[in-house]
C-alpha cells in the first residue's frame, strides 16, 4: 500500500474544493492558489517518478482499497512505466495550463477593443482544472477496470463544462458533440466491461488479475470491439473523429491542451494496455483493419489539415493524423512500435500543447483563429513567432525534436514488426511515411501564411510574449527539445512495460538488438 | 358440522407500517371533518409527517429485529418479505420528503370547485384557503403503494392499485396555477386509469379461471402442473401485464405520462414518477416473477421488445420536448425501460435472481430520490403565472443561480447516468445484472439480454443528449432579459433538494452501504 | 580491389574523442544567440565567427591526429550517448571522408562567416542570421560526422532546417517565405526516401550504425532485392538534398536568401549532402554497376545537362550559378555512382567546387552589394575596374569552374570524366557535352557581369567591397586555383580516402591527354568563344529577347515548376479541397444527420401523442392485443 | 357451460372498451369503464361457479365496492371539467399534447 497515487490524486480535488469555496471577488487568489496546488503535484510526481524502480515489478506504488464490495469493485491504483510518464505528462502539463489560461477567464478585448471573450467565472474554471487533474492522474494510475471506466467518463464532465462555458463562438455545438461522442463509446465499453467481469467471472476488475482469462476468441473479439470503440472515439480514429476538430477549435487554448494532449491518450493508452493485453487474439486478428484506419487517419488527417483556414482546427487535424501513428505502433506489435508509440504519446502532448498554445497567444492578440487574418507576425513579435515555429516543428516531427524519436520509432518497429509476417504492416509504415511531406505541408503553409509576409495591418499592434507566456512556453520547447536528443529517460521507463505487454499478447518480437547480436 | 366463524388471523406488528399510514389518513380524515378550518393545516402537517416518519421507522424496526416473516400474513393476502421492507422503507421516505414539497404554499388551488378565472376563485384566494384534504389523500396514495407491491394475491393487488390511484387522480387536479392543464390532467389520468385497472382486472378473472385462486402462491402452484398453453392463461397473462405496465408507463401504455406529468401539480408529479413508480415496479415484479415464474420462457421475450420500446420510445421522443416536467416524463419513460431490462434478468436460478432484484431495488432508490430532487428544483423556478415550464426560460440559469443550476445539472447528469453519480451505479447494477444472467448457462436469451443492453446504451446515449440539452440551456446560454425568478426555498424545498443531493452523491460516491441494503432485501427473494 | 577498412571502437581520448566539441561550439554559438537574442546584437556576429573558427580548429586538429594514424586505423567510431535504447547510439565517425567533409564545412564556412560580417552589417538582424549559419555549421558537421543513419538524419534535416530559415532569411518578401516552404516541402520528399530506405535497412540488417552494416555486410553479402530498393531510396533522398532531377526544383527559388547562405548552403556544403550520402553508403549499398549505382550516374548525367541548360538562360547572377551548382552536383553524382573509381573524382570536385562556387556566390554578392543588391546580370556590365579585387577572384573561380587547365576544376571534373567515359561512355560523353555548355554559359556571366558596357541603373554606384568581404574571396580563390592538382596529382586524395571509401580495381591515374579530356578542353573553348560572340563582344539587350523556344525551355527551368504543378500541387488542392469537404459533409454530415434523423423521428414521432384521452385509449388497447398476440404467438412457438 | 358465460363477459368488456373508445361525453366514457369492470365480475363468478369455490364471487364484491368508490372520484373530477369548461367532452380536453 503506497499512499503516493491516493496522494496525487486528493491533493488537486481538495484543491478544487478551496478554489470553489474561495469567497467571491478573490479570482487572484484562486488562480495563485491553483498554480500552487498544480505544482505541488507536478513536485509530488517527480518525487515519485525518481522512485520508480525501471527494473522492478510491473505496478508500483499499488494501493488497492475495497470500494464496492457488491460489485467486485477496488479502488485499486498502481503505475506500470507507460502510466507514469503520462501521469508525469499531466503534472507537467497542468501548471503550464494554468498560467497560460491565466486571463482565459476574465473576459479578453482584442487590439480594437471589441470583446472577444466575456467575463466568466474563474473560481469555476481553475477548479475544474483541478478536478480534472486529479481524474488525469486517476485514469492512467488505475488497475481496476471498473475505476479506469469511472475516472474515463467522468473525466468528460469538467472537460464539457470548460469548452461549453469557456470556449468560443461555437462552444456549446462543440461540447455537445464532444461529451456525447465520447459518451456513446464510454457506454459501449460499460457494455464490455460488464461484460468482462462476467464472462471471466473472477469477481474482480483489477486488471493484473483479468489477464489472459478470457480464453473464447469469438468472446474476445465482442469484447474488444466494445472496448476498441471507445478508445477509438477518444483517440480519435478516422472515421469517429470529427468531435475533435470542434471541440479542440472551440476549447480555450489551455482546455484545448489538456484535452488533446492528455485526455485523448487515454484512448490510445487504453488500447495498448486494454485492448490489448485482456484480448490478445482479437487484437492479432483485428490488426490489420485497424492499422489500415490508422494509416488512413494518417494521411487523411494530414490532406484535411492542409486545407483549414483555423489555426486550431488545423492543429486539431495534425493531431488526428498523429494520433494514427499512435494507434499503428500500438498495433504493429512490436517492441520498437509500441515503445514508440508510448513515447508518442508523451511527445505528442508536449509539441501539440505547445503548439496549442502559441497559436492560444496569436489568437489572444488578434481575437481571430483564422490563418488568413494574420501575416508578418515574425517581424512584430519575434519571440512569440519562434516558439510559434519550433512548436510547429515539433508538429512535423523534425528530426532533433521529441516527436521525430517516436515517429521514427513507431514507423520503423511498424516497418520491421515480424509480428504477422512484414508485408502488409511494411506497406502502412511506408504510407504513413507519406505524412512527413504532407506534415511539413500543413505547418509551414500556415507558418508561411501567419509569421511570414507583409506584415498585416492589425497584427502591427502585437505585443510580443510577456513573462508569464514565456514561462508558459519555455518549458515545454526545453522538454521538447531535450527529449529530441534524450529519449532514453522516457524509454527506459517505458520500454519494460511494453515488453510485459508483447509478452502478455504474446507476441515474439524481440528488440532489434538482441536480434542483430544472433547474427 | 362445527361451523363456527373462525376469525381471520392479521400480523398487526408486521403490517404496522402500513396500517399506521392508513390509520392517519383517517385521522386526516376526520380532522378533515371536525378540526376549524384555521386549525386543520397546523393539525395535518405534523400528523402526515410523523405518521409517515413512523412508518418508516417500524420498516426500520422490523428489518433491524431480523424477524422478516417467511410466510404471507394476513391470510396469505399480504407478503412482507425482504423486498417489500426495502420498498415500503424507500416509498415511506419519498413520500415524506414530497409532503415537505407539498407543504410548501402556492402549489395546490384554493378551492378546487370554484371555476378557474371565476370570482369565487379571487374569493377563495383572497381568504388564503388551501385544500387540506391533499394531506390525507396523499396518505392514502402512500397507504396505497404500500400495499400494492406487497399484495400477495391478485384481490389485494387489485384493492391496492385503487386506493394507490384514487387519490392521485384527485391530487392531479388540484394545481393552484394553470388550472386547464391541470383538471385534463386529471380526467385523462383517471379515465385512462380506470381504463386500464379493468383490464388488469379482466386479467384477474382470466388467471383466477385457469387456477382457481387469485393468490400468487396458488397461481405458481397451478402453473407448475396445468397445461401452460391455455389461451386462458395467457390472456389473462398479457391483461395483467397492461394493467401494471401502464402503471410504470411502459411503451405502448406510456401515453398518459407527460400528460399527467405536465399538468400535475409538481410535488404530486414528484410523488408520481418516484413513489408510484416504485410501487408499480414493486408490483410487476411480484407479479411476474412469484405468480408467473414459471411462465418467463413466454413473457420473457414479450418483456424483451416492451424494454426495447419503451427506452427508444422514451429516449427519442424526449429530445424535442419544450417543457421541463414534459421532458422528465419522458426521462421516466426511458427509465422505466431500463428498469424492465432488469425485470427480465430472471429465469430458474435463485442466486442470480437475488442480484438482479437487488439490482433492481438499487435502481429504483436511487432514480426515484433524483427524481423527488429534481422537480423540487422545478418548483423553484417560477415566472409570474407559475413555474417556468417552457426550456426556453431555463437560458441562462447557471448565470443568475448557479448553485441551483449546478444542483440541477447534477441531477440531470445522474439520470444520464454519469459515473460518480448514484445513477450511473443504479443503470451500471442493471445492466451489470441482465448481462450476468444472460450469460448464466440454460438462459435462452443469453445474447439477446446483450443486445438489449447494447440497445439500452444507445439509448442512454440517446437520452444523454436531452440532459445535456438542458445544461446548455442553463450554461452556455446567455439569460434571457426578463427570465423567470427563483423562489426563494421553504424550509421544506431546501430539505428536499438537500436530501436527495446528499444521496445522489453519496450514493456516487461510496454506493456499497445502498448496496449492501439492497442485498440484504433481495437475498431471501420474494415469498413464495 | 578493398572494401572499407573495418571501424575501429575509439577507446582513447585525445583530439578524436573529442570530436564532438566541432559540433559542440556552433551549437552553443546558435543556442546563445537564438537564446539570449536581443543582448546579444551587439556582438553576435563576432561569436558566430569565433564559434566557427573554433569548430574550424577542432577539425584541424582531428585531421591531423588521424592522418597520423596507420591507415588501417584511420576510421575511429567516438560513442557519444545511448540515444534510442536497443535500436541505436548517439555517435561520431571518423575517418577521412567524414573529416574531409568536416574540413571543408568548418573552412570554407568560417570563411563564410566571416564574409557575413561585412555582407549582413547593414541588416539590422545580422544576429539572428549568425546564429541560423551556426545552427547550419553544427547540423551540417553532425550529418557527416555521425556514425549511423539516424544521427544522419538528425543532421540532414538540421541542415534542411537551417537552409529553411536561410532562405526565408527576409521572410517578409512573400517571394522569400514561399521559397524556404518550398525548399523544405521537396527536401522532405527525398527525406521520405531516406526514412524508408533506413526502414529497409534495419529490417534487413537490424542496425542502422556503419560499424555495424559493414560487418554484417562482410559476414553476409546482401542478395539483389533488398539492397536495390535501399540504394534507390537513398538516391530520392539523396536527389532531395542535392537538387537533382527530378526534386531540382528548389535549389533555384532558395537564392531567394541572403549570398552568403546560397554560397555556404546552396553551392559549397549542404546540396553535396547527396553526394555524401552516396559515397557513404556506396561500400554497403552501391556495388559498382548495380541497378542503383547506374542509376546514380544517370541522375548526375541528367542533372548536368540539366543544370548547365538552365544556368544558359538565367539573367540573374545567383540563379545562374545556381543551376551551374546542379550541374556541377551532377558531375559529383556522376562520379559517385562509378563506385570506389570515381569516389575520389566525387569527393575532390565536391572540395573543389566548395571552393570555387562558394568564391563565384561570395563575388556574385560583392557585386551585388556594391549595385544596391541589383541582380540582374542585364544591368550589370563593366564591373571589373570598379571592382578589381571582386573581379580578379571571380576570375578565377570561373576558370576553375570551366576547367581550364591545371585549375581546381580541372583535375577533379576531367577525372571524372574520364573515370565515365571508361566506365559508362554514353553517360561520360554527355558530361563532355555539359563540360562545353558550362563554358558557354560561366563565359557568358563573366562578359555580362565584368566586361562591355555599363548597363547600370541610374542610381548605381558600384565600389569593392570592404576587407572583411575581400579577405574570404582571395582565401577561396587560392583554394580554386591549387587545391584540385594538390588532391588529385599523384592521387594523394583517392589514397587518403580509401580506408573510407575502399578502392578500385585499378588505381586511377589522372591523364592529361585523354580523349575524353581534349574533347571536353576543346567543347570548353567552343562555348567560351560564343560567349564571347554573343555576349562579350556584342550589346547585351538591357531587356531579354524573347528567345527560341529552346530559350523559354531553359529559363522556366525545364518546366520544372510547371510539371511539379500539374503533376502534383493541382491535384494535391484539389485533394485537400475534397478531402475536406468530404470530412465536413461526409462524414460529419453522417454525423449530424444521424442526430437530425434521430431529432426528426422524434419531431414526428410526438405528434403521435395527439393530447385526445380516447385515442391513448386505443393506443392501450391496441398494445393489450399486441400483447396478447405476442404472448400466445411466443408461447406457440 | 362456463364458455357462454365467458363469451358474454367478453361481450360486455369489448362492448365497454369501444365505447371507451368511440364515446366522447365523459360520463358515457366512464359508464363504460364500469361496463368493464362488471363484466368482469360476471368473469369471476362464472369462473366461480366452474372452480367450485367462492372466491370469485367475493371477489365481485370487492369489485363493486372499488367501483363505486371510482364513480365518487370519476365524478368529482368529471363535473370540476365541466364547471370549467362547460363541456363534458373528452376531445375538448386537449391542452396536452405532443
Amino acid at each position: 500500500m503506497s499512499p503516493w497515487l491516493p496522494i496525487l490524486m486528493a491533493v488537486p480535488v481538495l484543491g478544487a474544493i478551496v478554489v470553489a469555496l474561495l469567497p467571491k471577488g478573490s479570482d487572484k487568489l484562486a488562480k495563485q492558489a491553483t498554480l500552487l496546488v498544480s505544482l505541488v503535484v507536478l513536485v509530488l510526481t517527480l518525487v515519485m517518478a525518481v522512485q520508480f524502480k525501471t527494473g522492478g515489478p510491473r505496478f508500483q506504488f499499488q494501493a488497492v482499497y475495497d470500494w464496492i464490495p457488491s460489485f467486485g469493485v477496488k479502488f485499486g491504483v498502481g503505475v506500470d512505466g507507460i502510466a507514469l510518464v503520462l501521469i508525469a505528462l499531466s503534472a507537467v502539463l497542468v501548471p503550464i495550463v494554468v498560467l497560460a489560461s491565466w486571463h482565459d477567464a476574465d473576459g479578453t478585448q482584442s487590439a480594437d477593443g471589441t470583446l472577444i471573450t466575456p467575463k466568466r467565472s474563474v473560481k469555476t474554471y481553475f477548479s475544474l482544472l483541478l478536478v480534472l487533474e486529479a481524474m488525469m492522474i486517476g485514469v492512467f494510475a488505475s488497475t481496476d477496470i471498473f475505476l479506469f471506466y469511472v475516472f474515463f467518463e467522468a473525466m468528460l464532465i469538467p472537460m464539457y463544462f470548460m469548452i461549453g462555458s469557456y470556449g468560443g463562438a461555437q462552444r456549446s455545438y462543440a461540447a455537445v458533440k464532444f461529451l456525447l461522442y465520447s459518451l456513446f463509446g464510454g457506454l459501449l465499453m460499460l457494455v464490455a466491461v460488464i461484460a468482462l467481469y462476467v464472462v471471466a467471472g473472477k469477481g474482480t476488475f483489477m486488471f493484473p488479475e483479468l489477464v489472459g482469462v478470457i480464453q473464447d476468441p469469438a468472446t474476445q473479439k465482442w469484447l474488444f470491439a466494445g472496448f476498441f470503440i471507445a478508445f477509438a472515439i477518444k483517440a480519435p480514429l478516422w472515421p469517429v473523429h470529427t468531435w475533435l476538430p470542434d471541440a479542440a477549435a472551440q476549447a480555450p487554448a489551455g482546455a484545448a491542451v489538456l484535452l488533446v494532449g492528455v485526455l485523448d491518450k487515454v484512448g490510445t493508452f487504453g488500447m495498448l494496455r486494454f485492448c490489448l493485453e485482456l484480448f490478445p487474439d482479437a487484437a492479432k486478428a483485428f490488426t490489420m483493419p485497424i492499422v489500415v484506419l490508422a494509416v488512413i487517419s494518417i494521411i487523411y488527417g494530414a490532406i484535411v489539415a492542409i486545407g483549414q483556414t483555423d489555426m486550431k482546427r488545423l492543429i486539431a487535424y495534425t493531431s488526428i493524423s498523429h494520433f494514427g501513428f499512435i494507434v499503428m505502433g500500438v498495433f504493429a506489435m512490436s517492441q520498437v512500435s509500441q515503445s514508440g508509440a508510448a513515447l508518442y504519446m508523451v511527445n505528442h502532448g508536449f509539441a501539440t500543447g505547445a503548439l496549442f498554445l502559441a497559436a492560444g497567444f496569436l489568437i489572444a492578440r488578434r481575437g481571430s483563429p483564422h490563418i488568413a487574418d494574420y501575416g508578418g507576425v515574425q517581424k512584430v513579435t519575434p519571440l512569440l513567432a519562434g516558439f510559434f515555429l519550433i512548436a510547429g516543428l515539433a508538429g512535423l516531427s523534425l528530426p532533433g525534436l521529441s516527436s521525430f524519436v517516436s515517429e521514427f520509432m513507431v514507423m520503423i518497429g511498424t516497418y520491421t514488426s515480424s509480428a504477422f509476417g512484414s508485408g502488409a504492416l511494411a506497406v502502412a509504415a511506408i504510407v504513413s511515411a507519406l505524412a512527413v511531406i504532407l506534415a511539413a505541408v500543413y505547418i509551414l503553409w500556415m507558418v508561411q501564411r501567419t509569421l511570414n509576409g507583409p506584415t498585416a495591418e492589425p497584427v502591427k499592434a502585437f505585443k510580443d510574449l510577456n513573462v508569464r507566456e514565456i514561462v508558459v512556453l519555455a518549458p515545454l520547447i526545453a522538454l521538447i527539445i531535450g527529449f529530441g536528443f534524450f529519449p532514453k529517460p522516457l524509454l527506459d521507463v517505458i520500454n519494460p512495460t511494453v515488453t510485459q505487454t508483447l509478452v502478455n499478447v504474446k507476441v515474439d518480437n524481440p528488440a532489434i538488438a538482441e536480434k542483430g547480436a544472433g547474427q | 358440522m362445527n361451523d363456527a366463524v373462525v376469525a381471520p388471523t392479521i400480523e398487526y406488528g408486521t403490517l404496522a407500517p402500513m396500517l399506521l399510514v392508513f390509520g392517519a389518513a383517517v385521522v386526516g380524515v376526520l380532522v378533515e371533518a371536525f378540526a376549524p378550518r384555521y386549525m386543520r393545516k397546523s393539525i395535518h402537517v405534523p400528523l402526515t409527517l410523523l405518521s409517515l416518519a413512523g412508518a418508516f421507522a417500524l420498516v426500520i424496526v422490523q428489518v433491524v429485529k431480523g424477524a422478516v416473516p417467511t410466510a404471507p400474513v394476513a391470510m396469505g393476502a399480504v407478503a412482507v418479505d425482504g423486498p417489500s421492507l426495502f420498498i415500503w422503507g424507500v416509498i415511506l421516505v419519498l413520500s415524506f420528503v414530497c409532503v415537505l414539497m407539498i407543504n410548501d404554499e402556492g402549489h395546490f388551488v384554493a378551492s378546487a370547485a370554484a371555476v378557474p378565472g371565476s370570482a369565487d376563485e379571487e374569493e377563495a384566494e383572497a381568504a388564503g384557503g388551501s385544500h387540506t384534504e391533499v394531506y390525507p389523500l396523499v396518505l392514502f396514495a402512500v397507504g396505497g403503494m404500500l400495499l400494492f407491491p406487497a399484495s400477495h394475491d391478485l384481490l389485494t393487488m387489485f384493492v391496492g392499485l385503487e386506493v394507490m390511484s384514487l387519490p392521485l387522480y384527485l391530487l392531479c387536479g388540484l394545481a393552484r396555477r394553470r388550472r386547464l392543464l391541470s383538471q385534463e390532467a386529471s380526467m385523462k389520468y383517471f379515465l385512462l386509469g380506470a381504463f386500464s385497472s379493468a383490464f388488469f382486472l379482466y386479467g384477474t378473472a382470466m388467471i383466477y379461471g385457469f387456477a382457481g385462486t387469485v393468490s400468487f402462491t396458488g397461481i405458481n402452484k397451478a402453473l407448475s402442473t396445468g397445461s401452460l398453453l391455455d389461451p386462458i392463461l395467457l390472456l389473462g397473462l398479457s391483461l395483467l401485464g397492461v394493467g401494471l405496465l401502464f402503471k410504470i408507463g411502459a411503451a405502448p401504455f406510456q401515453a398518459w405520462k407527460p400528460d399527467v406529468y405536465q399538468g400535475a401539480p409538481t410535488p404530486i408529479t414528484a410523488l408520481m414518477a418516484s413513489g408510484t413508480l416504485v410501487a408499480a415496479v414493486g408490483a410487476l415484479l411480484r407479479v411476474f416473477w412469484v405468480a408467473l415464474g414459471n411462465l418467463d420462457w413466454d413473457w420473457r421475450p414479450v418483456m424483451w421488445a416492451v424494454a426495447a420500446l419503451t427506452m427508444v420510445v422514451g429516449a427519442i421522443l424526449a429530445i424535442t420536448q419544450t417543457d421541463i416536467k414534459r421532458m422528465l416524463a419522458y426521462s421516466s419513460i426511458a427509465h422505466a425501460g431500463f428498469l424492465l431490462i432488469g425485470v427480465m434478468a430472471t429465469f430458474d436460478k435463485s442466486a442470480q435472481n437475488a442480484k438482479s432484484l437487488s439490482a433492481i431495488m438499487f435502481y429504483l432508490l436511487v432514480y426515484s430520490i433524483t427524481t423527488v430532487g429534481a422537480f423540487a428544483v422545478v418548483t423553484m423556478v417560477r415566472d409570474p403565472g407559475g413555474e417556468a415550464g417552457h426550456l426556453s426560460r431555463w437560458a441562462g440559469l447557471g448565470k443568475r443561480s448557479p448553485i441551483l443550476a449546478g444542483i440541477f445539472a447534477f441531477f440531470l447528469l445522474a439520470f444520464a447516468g454519469i459515473p460518480l453519480t448514484s445513477g450511473f451505479f443504479g443503470k451500471y447494477a442493471v445492466f451489470a445484472a441482465a448481462l450476468a444472467s444472460g450469460s448464466e448457462a440454460g438462459d435462452s436469451l443469453g445474447g439477446w439480454m446483450t443486445g438489449l443492453v447494447v440497445l439500452g446504451v444507445v439509448a442512454s446515449a440517446i437520452a444523454a443528449f436531452f440532459y445535456v440539452r438542458v445544461i446548455v440551456l442553463m450554461f452556455f446560454s446567455d439569460p434571457a432579459a426578463d427570465g423567470p425568478s427563483i423562489a426563494v426555498p421553504s424550509m421544506g424545498t431546501v430539505a428536499v433538494i438537500a436530501i436527495s443531493l446528499l444521496i445522489t452523491v453519496g450514493v456516487g460516491l461510496f454506493p456499497q452501504p445502498m448496496l449492501d441494503l439492497a442485498n440484504q432485501a433481495a437475498s431471501g427473494l420474494f415469498i413464495r | 580491389m578493398e572494401s572499407p577498412a573495418e571501424i575501429v571502437q575509439h577507446t582513447a581520448g585525445g583530439m578524436i574523442g573529442a570530436s564532438w566539441l566541432m559540433i559542440a561550439f556552433p551549437l552553443l554559438g546558435a543556442a546563445i544567440l537564438l537564446i539570449l537574442g536581443r543582448m546579444t546584437n551587439r556582438w553576435g556576429h563576432l561569436l558566430g565567427v569565433a564559434m566557427s573558427l573554433a569548430s574550424f580548429v577542432v577539425a584541424v586538429l582531428t585531421f591531423l591526429e588521424i592522418i597520423g594514424l596507420p591507415a588501417e586505423q584511420r576510421r575511429q567510431a567516438v560513442h557519444l550517448y545511448e540515444f534510442i535504447p536497443g535500436m541505436v547510439d548517439m555517435g561520431l565517425l571518423i575517418d577521412p571522408l567524414s573529416i574531409s567533409f568536416a574540413l571543408l564545412i568548418t573552412g570554407v564556412g568560417s570563411l563564410i562567416h566571416i564574409y557575413s560580417i561585412g555582407y549582413m552589417s547593414h541588416d539590422p538582424e545580422r544576429r539572428r542570421f549568425f546564429s541560423y549559419l551556426n545552427l547550419f555549421v553544427a547540423a551540417m558537421l553532425l550529418l557527416v560526422l555521425a556514425d549511423n543513419y539516424v544521427g544522419l538524419f538528425i543532421g540532414w534535416e538540421g541542415v534542411g532546417l537551417a537552409s529553411y530559415l536561410l532562405i526565408g532569411f527576409w521572410q517578409f518578401k512573400p517571394s522569400a517565405a514561399v521559397a524556404a516552404k518550398k525548399a523544405f516541402i521537396v527536401n522532405r520528399v527525398g527525406d521520405f526516401g531516406l526514412l524508408v530506405g533506413m526502414f529497409i535497412i534495419l529490417a534487413t540488417f537490424h542496425t542502422l550504425t556503419f560499424s555495424e552494416l559493414g560487418k554484417q555486410i562482410a559476414e553476409h553479402p546482401p542478395s539483389g532485392g533488398a539492397v536495390t530498393a535501399i540504394g534507390l531510396l537513398l538516391l530520392l533522398g539523396a536527389c532531395g538534398k542535392s537538387a537533382q532531377l527530378p526534386l531540382q526544383s528548389w535549389l533555384l527559388d532558395a537564392m531567394e536568401g541572403p549570398t552568403p547562405v546560397s554560397a555556404l548552403i546552396h553551392a559549397a556544403t549542404m546540396v553535396t549532402a547527396g553526394v555524401y550520402l552516396v559515397v557513404r553508403s556506396g561500400a554497403f549499398f552501391f556495388p559498382p554497376d548495380s541497378t542503383q549505382a547506374i542509376a546514380v550516374s544517370v541522375v548526375g548525367a541528367a542533372t548536368l545537362l540539366a543544370g548547365a541548360i538552365i544556368g544558359c538562360a538565367k539573367d540573374d547572377i545567383k540563379k545562374g550559378l545556381a543551376g551551374s551548382t546542379m550541374s556541377q552536383i551532377g558531375y559529383m553524382m556522376l562520379g559517385a555512382g562509378l563506385g570506389p573509381a570515381g569516389y575520389a573524382f566525387a569527393i575532390g570536385h565536391l572540395i573543389t567546387h566548395g571552393f570555387f562556387k562558394a568564391d563565384l556566390f561570395l563575388g556574385a554578392g560583392s557585386v551585388m552589394h556594391g549595385m544596391n543588391d541589383e541582380v540582374n546580370m542585364r544591368k550589370y556590365g563593366g564591373l571589373r575596374k570598379h571592382m578589381p579585387i571582386t573581379f580578379a577572384t571571380f576570375f578565377i573561380g570561373y576558370l576553375a569552374i570551366i576547367g581550364f587547365p591545371l585549375l581546381s576544376g580541372y583535375f577533379t571534373k576531367d577525372g571524372i570524366i574520364e573515370t565515365a567515359v571508361h566506365h559508362q561512355p554514353i553517360l561520360g560523353w554527355l558530361a563532355v557535352l555539359g563540360a562545353g555548355i558550362t563554358g558557354f554559359y560561366m563565359s557568358r556571366m563573366v562578359f555580362m557581369t565584368f566586361f562591355g558596357e555599363k548597363r547600370w541603373e541610374k542610381d548605381a554606384h558600384p565600389h569593392e567591397s570592404p576587407a572583411v568581404m575581400t579577405w574570404p574571396l582571395m582565401i577561396l580563390s587560392i583554394g580554386a586555383l591549387f587545391l584540385g592538382g594538390y588532391l588529385i596529382l599523384s592521387n594523394r586524395l583517392y589514397f587518403f580516402l580509401s580506408p573510407a571509401v575502399g578502392t578500385a580495381e585499378a588505381t586511377p591515374e589522372f591523364d592529361f591527354a585523354s580523349t575524353a579530356g581534349l574533347v571536353t578542353l576543346a567543347l570548353v573553348a567552343v562555348g567560351a568563344g560564343f560567349a564571347w560572340v554573343r555576349y562579350g563582344r556584342a550589346e547585351v539587350p538591357a531587356v531579354a529577347p524573347r528567345g527560341s523556344f529552346l530559350t523559354t525551355f531553359a529559363r522556366r527551368d525545364l518546366y520544372g515548376d510547371a510539371l511539379n504543378e500539374s503533376l502534383f500541387m493541382r491535384p494535391g488542392q484539389w485533394l485537400t479541397r475534397f478531402a475536406v469537404y468530404f470530412d465536413n459533409r461526409g462524414i460529419d454530415g453522417l454525423v449530424n444527420g444521424l442526430a437530425a434523423g434521430i431529432g426528426g423521428t422524434s419531431g414526428r414521432l410526438r405528434r403521435i401523442q395527439t393530447g385526445f384521452a380516447r385515442s391513448y385509449a386505443l393506443s392501450i388497447l391496441f398494445g393489450a392485443a399486441l400483447l396478447a398476440g405476442a404472448l400466445l404467438l411466443v408461447g406457440n412457438i | 357451460m362456463t364458455t357462454h358465460y365467458l363469451v358474454l363477459s367478453g361481450l360486455l368488456f369489448a362492448i365497454g372498451a369501444m365505447g371507451v373508445l368511440i364515446r366522447r361525453n365523459a360520463i358515457v366514457v366512464f359508464m363504460c369503464v364500469e361496463l368493464m369492470l362488471n363484466a368482469c365480475n360476471l368473469a369471476f363468478v362464472a369462473f366461480a361457479r366452474q372452480n367450485g369455490n367462492l372466491e370469485g364471487q367475493i371477489i365481485a364484491f370487492f369489485v363493486m365496492v372499488v367501483a363505486a368508490a371510482e364513480v365518487v372520484v370519476g365524478l368529482a373530477i368529471i363535473v370540476t371539467i365541466f364547471r370549467t369548461r362547460r363541456s363534458a367532452s373528452v376531445d375538448d380536453a386537449n391542452l396536452l399534447k405532443y
